[in-house]
């Protein structure tokens, strides 16, 4: 028997299972669980005869790109890209991220983040944005974001054929309703409770009467994460590969 | 003309109040220009990253020559976040224009069309628009429906940085796939760069090799100055970025006296001839 | 995902009714292409020149199947006018939207960045936008003054047809600085491309070759054709224009008979293998 | 003594008079006489140590562009092109060039030529468009053009740093005045008088009391041109090199 899924195994799963369906997915730089979850998609669907694409924004070895840092943002607007992943120093209720800054006015915000990057351009075109934060905290999810990198949302005027679908957090999964510009809770990762995500989330969310728990990998998968997809994502990071072979060395040989 | 100089005749050249666009950390970012622009205390610069930079603009703006910054981010990557930016903002000693990485690209673009703005999709109902007055919405004249959409003016830089692997000696410029420094160079008035080294050979003589240049009609002058992209890394595979210089400096620059004590000694560095 | 098919299988990818982008005559014109177009009959299209064409052109008018045409010119160059072009015009047999160059290109990148439109200079008191009731004048919004300038819309094309030197086997294409090849492939729904050979290399595997490619994303379908530019050359040196082949095309086709007979050598003419 | 100047190398001399101070040329495709010209003002700036860049558009060698067609027409709109070439099918007093076509209704005109190429749009923004034509005839120069594929000036609202300010023809050279919309006659070339190039020509333009002759190239410049110029050009225009070769056989040594 292999080791159980680690959580970090868990969320590459849970954000594989979401981007099933798609051709070719965008993982901006330094996201190796995103990544690591695209590669195995990959590696799911080479089995049944089917092609995904990585673009892996930064790696010289999954970077497709020949035109320079602009091309991802016209490919998105091409609609040759299906899936990318926004995170966010906060996330509210409305699907609203911010990467600027929080507390007082800004621009003299007490925090200051990296800044927007392409979240103001992406967040619009890409079809199937998922909203990726580990910290689940109220510090994080927040009831309303004090800076609008991108909305959640937008009224039906504006040209928008992407935006967030689901928001994948160190505790639960939960789906976007575009249309109601609202979360809901769809899984609660093993060993945590609906409870716990209610304490620790900002903003009101709908919650199901069953909230089933989010499943892990079968064998199979399990054995392709630790054997083929962990390879490749070293080839990306090298340090996140490391820390999870320290975490679950084995390398299990698919059924 | 493209001249080969100095880098200390290169940088002269950038005079205060100038609108500068600086080369990501990605595509050959131009620390050995800032190391000398900082020497040489050029100040009241309108910075441009195009679209994001790291330590290359943190550490000017630690050194108060920057009057503006234009930028989509600025951060230090795994390192976290970048000190002297963050610093400036909280004492509000610099003027911000929060960008996203698109909406540069698109005003350069606008200069190198030579047309006022183009349009950009997305970014209605942002915070980065609506502190943008110099950014405009309109109903788009082709629609029949209601149908807005935001219009990026051109960026106009006086001057466009970055560091390449070769140049030859006519000035045609190496760039590979990183078209960004093209655009930036189109875009700007006037471009400097620094190289590892120069050729001989003509860079436009194969049909191939030419894919991968900036022809020198965009180059003004150019430096030799190896490893002039440290600590970062450059895409030619000369070297990779030392992810431990970055980390120190993320972590001596969160002081105002650890900044001062790391630009010293960055300062002092030498580079090898 | 790439597919390398036989040049029928290709070109059975061109409906009728499709817009379709050809490439100019010095960036690899897509001769094999339009040859089996004709052959399969192929009719009712729309046919956008990047920016201009010639005998790749005039030969598909001669056959009747260009429902509109689109374009900053066509011309045989030394050997004269494109006799096929000038007789359809005068029979009104096709729609001809007259372009300038820039505002193709124009509208290709329009295209390319998913927007409406871009706007572009000049232009402005010409019979070309006297004619082009799809192109629009407006005040510039960030002009205090008047300051009239012309919205070109996207050009949005089914297809994109050219003829490469190499491809590899994942579907990366050579382009060399023929970059109005990826333009028209970053526009289109569909890129099909004909090449000299098929190389073992991966083209994008060194950061170098990387430059002159145009990714898989963006291609298709890819048939070899050896000589597939023939009468026209490549750039990239595997042959060049046979003058005399073009002048004599430019003779004989003057006449609805003698174009009738050129045809029937062009359609039977087979390729080396 | 070498041979006395011939027609064309006239032309060569005038145009390369017209570029003085260019610092870029661009010429177009299958522009023998302008590139000789440029490539003339080339070798003459030479010697004085300036730089003149010349863009040969389609040849292989003079070709400084890495971006594919667009790049001329990016170049002239960031004002880094000083000088270019056009013709015309017609060209009007009013300095409207016609490419397109002329008699009867467009687009079923009598006589269709190639079309406006870039025309519509470099005329508005290189500095110093020279207007080219060598057929000096009532058929060309029109008193109207029939299509405006280039105006030769625009309301004071439109956007123009470029225009016209020549016209050279197989007869003389004209001034053009952009502010008046008018031709003036400033040179008659040797062998040719006033009286036929007002004959020859459709549309009305002012003539000075005194009207020069054309002059002719001086004994260095003819050495320059039948030996470095020639050289140079007929990497370009082979057969054009190989004809003016043959008029003109020998190279003269520079004093």
């Amino acid at each position: 028997m292999p080791a159980p899924a680690t959580p970090r195994e868990l969320l590459i799963v849970a954000i594989a299972r979401l981007l099933d369906g798609c051709r070719h997915v965008a993982v901006g730089a330094s996201s190796p669980i995103p990544a690591s979850a695209a590669m195995l998609l990959r590696a799911q669907k080479e089995q049944q005869d089917e092609v995904v694409r990585i673009s892996v924004l930064g790696s010289q070895e999954h970077n497709f790109f020949t035109n320079g840092g602009v091309e991802l943002f016209d490919c998105a607007a091409q609609g040759r890209i299906d899936a990318f992943f926004l995170g966010g120093g906060q996330i509210d209720g409305q699907g609203n991220i911010n990467l600027v800054g929080g507390g007082g006015d800004y621009p003299q915000t007490k925090v200051r983040w990296p800044g927007s990057f392409g979240s103001s351009y992406l967040a619009f075109l890409v079809p199937r944005v998922i909203l990726f934060r580990e910290e689940h905290s109220p510090r994080v999810f927040v009831e309303q974001v004090d800076f609008v990198s991108a909305p959640g949302t937008s009224p039906p005027e504006v040209y928008r054929p992407g935006g967030p679908v689901a928001l994948l957090t160190g505790l639960g999964l939960f789906s976007f309703d575009r249309q109601a510009g609202r979360f809901t809770l769809r899984s609660v990762h093993p060993g945590h409770t609906v409870e716990e995500i209610v304490a620790a989330t900002g903003f009101k969310f709908d919650i199901p009467e069953i909230v089933p728990t989010t499943p892990g990998p079968d064998a199979a998968t399990l054995a392709l994460l630790r054997g083929r997809v962990r390879e490749e994502v070293s080839e990306c990071y090298g340090e996140f590969a490391a820390a999870w072979r320290a975490e679950v060395p084995e390398v299990v040989t698919a059924m | 003309m493209t001249r080969t100089v100095a880098l200390d005749d290169l940088v002269r050249r950038i005079k205060p109040g100038a609108k500068v666009a600086v080369a990501p950390d990605y595509a050959g970012p131009p620390m050995a220009t800032i190391r000398e622009l900082i020497r040489q205390g050029t100040g009241d610069l309108h910075v441009v990253c195009v679209p994001s930079a790291g330590m290359v603009v943190d550490v000017l703006l630690g050194t108060g020559q920057v009057r503006t910054l234009e930028t989509a981010a600025i951060t230090l990557g795994e390192a976290g976040g970048a000190p002297r930016f963050q610093a400036a903002l909280k004492q509000g000693s610099i003027r911000i224009m929060d960008a996203t990485c698109p909406a540069i690209h698109a005003g350069l673009l606008a200069a190198q069309k030579g047309v006022p703005f183009v349009p950009l999709r997305g970014i209605i109902g942002t915070d980065v628009l609506a502190n943008r007055p110099d950014w405009k919405v309109i109903q788009n004249p082709f629609a029949d429906a209601e149908d807005p959409i935001v219009l990026i003016p051109a960026i106009l830089p006086d001057i466009a940085i970055f560091h390449a692997p070769v140049a030859d000696r006519f000035g045609n410029v190496q760039i590979g796939r990183r078209r960004e420094l093209a655009s930036m160079a189109y875009a700007a008035k006037s471009t400097l760069v620094t190289v590892e080294r120069i050729t001989d050979e003509n860079l436009l003589h194969s049909e191939l090799s030419a894919a991968a240049v900036l022809p020198s009609l965009y180059v003004d002058a150019v430096a030799v100055v190896p490893e002039g992209a440290k600590p970062y890394g450059m895409w030619s595979g000369e070297y990779d970025v030392d992810p431990a210089e970055v980390a120190q400096y993320a972590r001596v620059a969160r002081t105002e006296d650890g900044f001062r004590d790391y630009l010293a000694r960055f300062l002092g560095a030498t580079v090898p001839a």
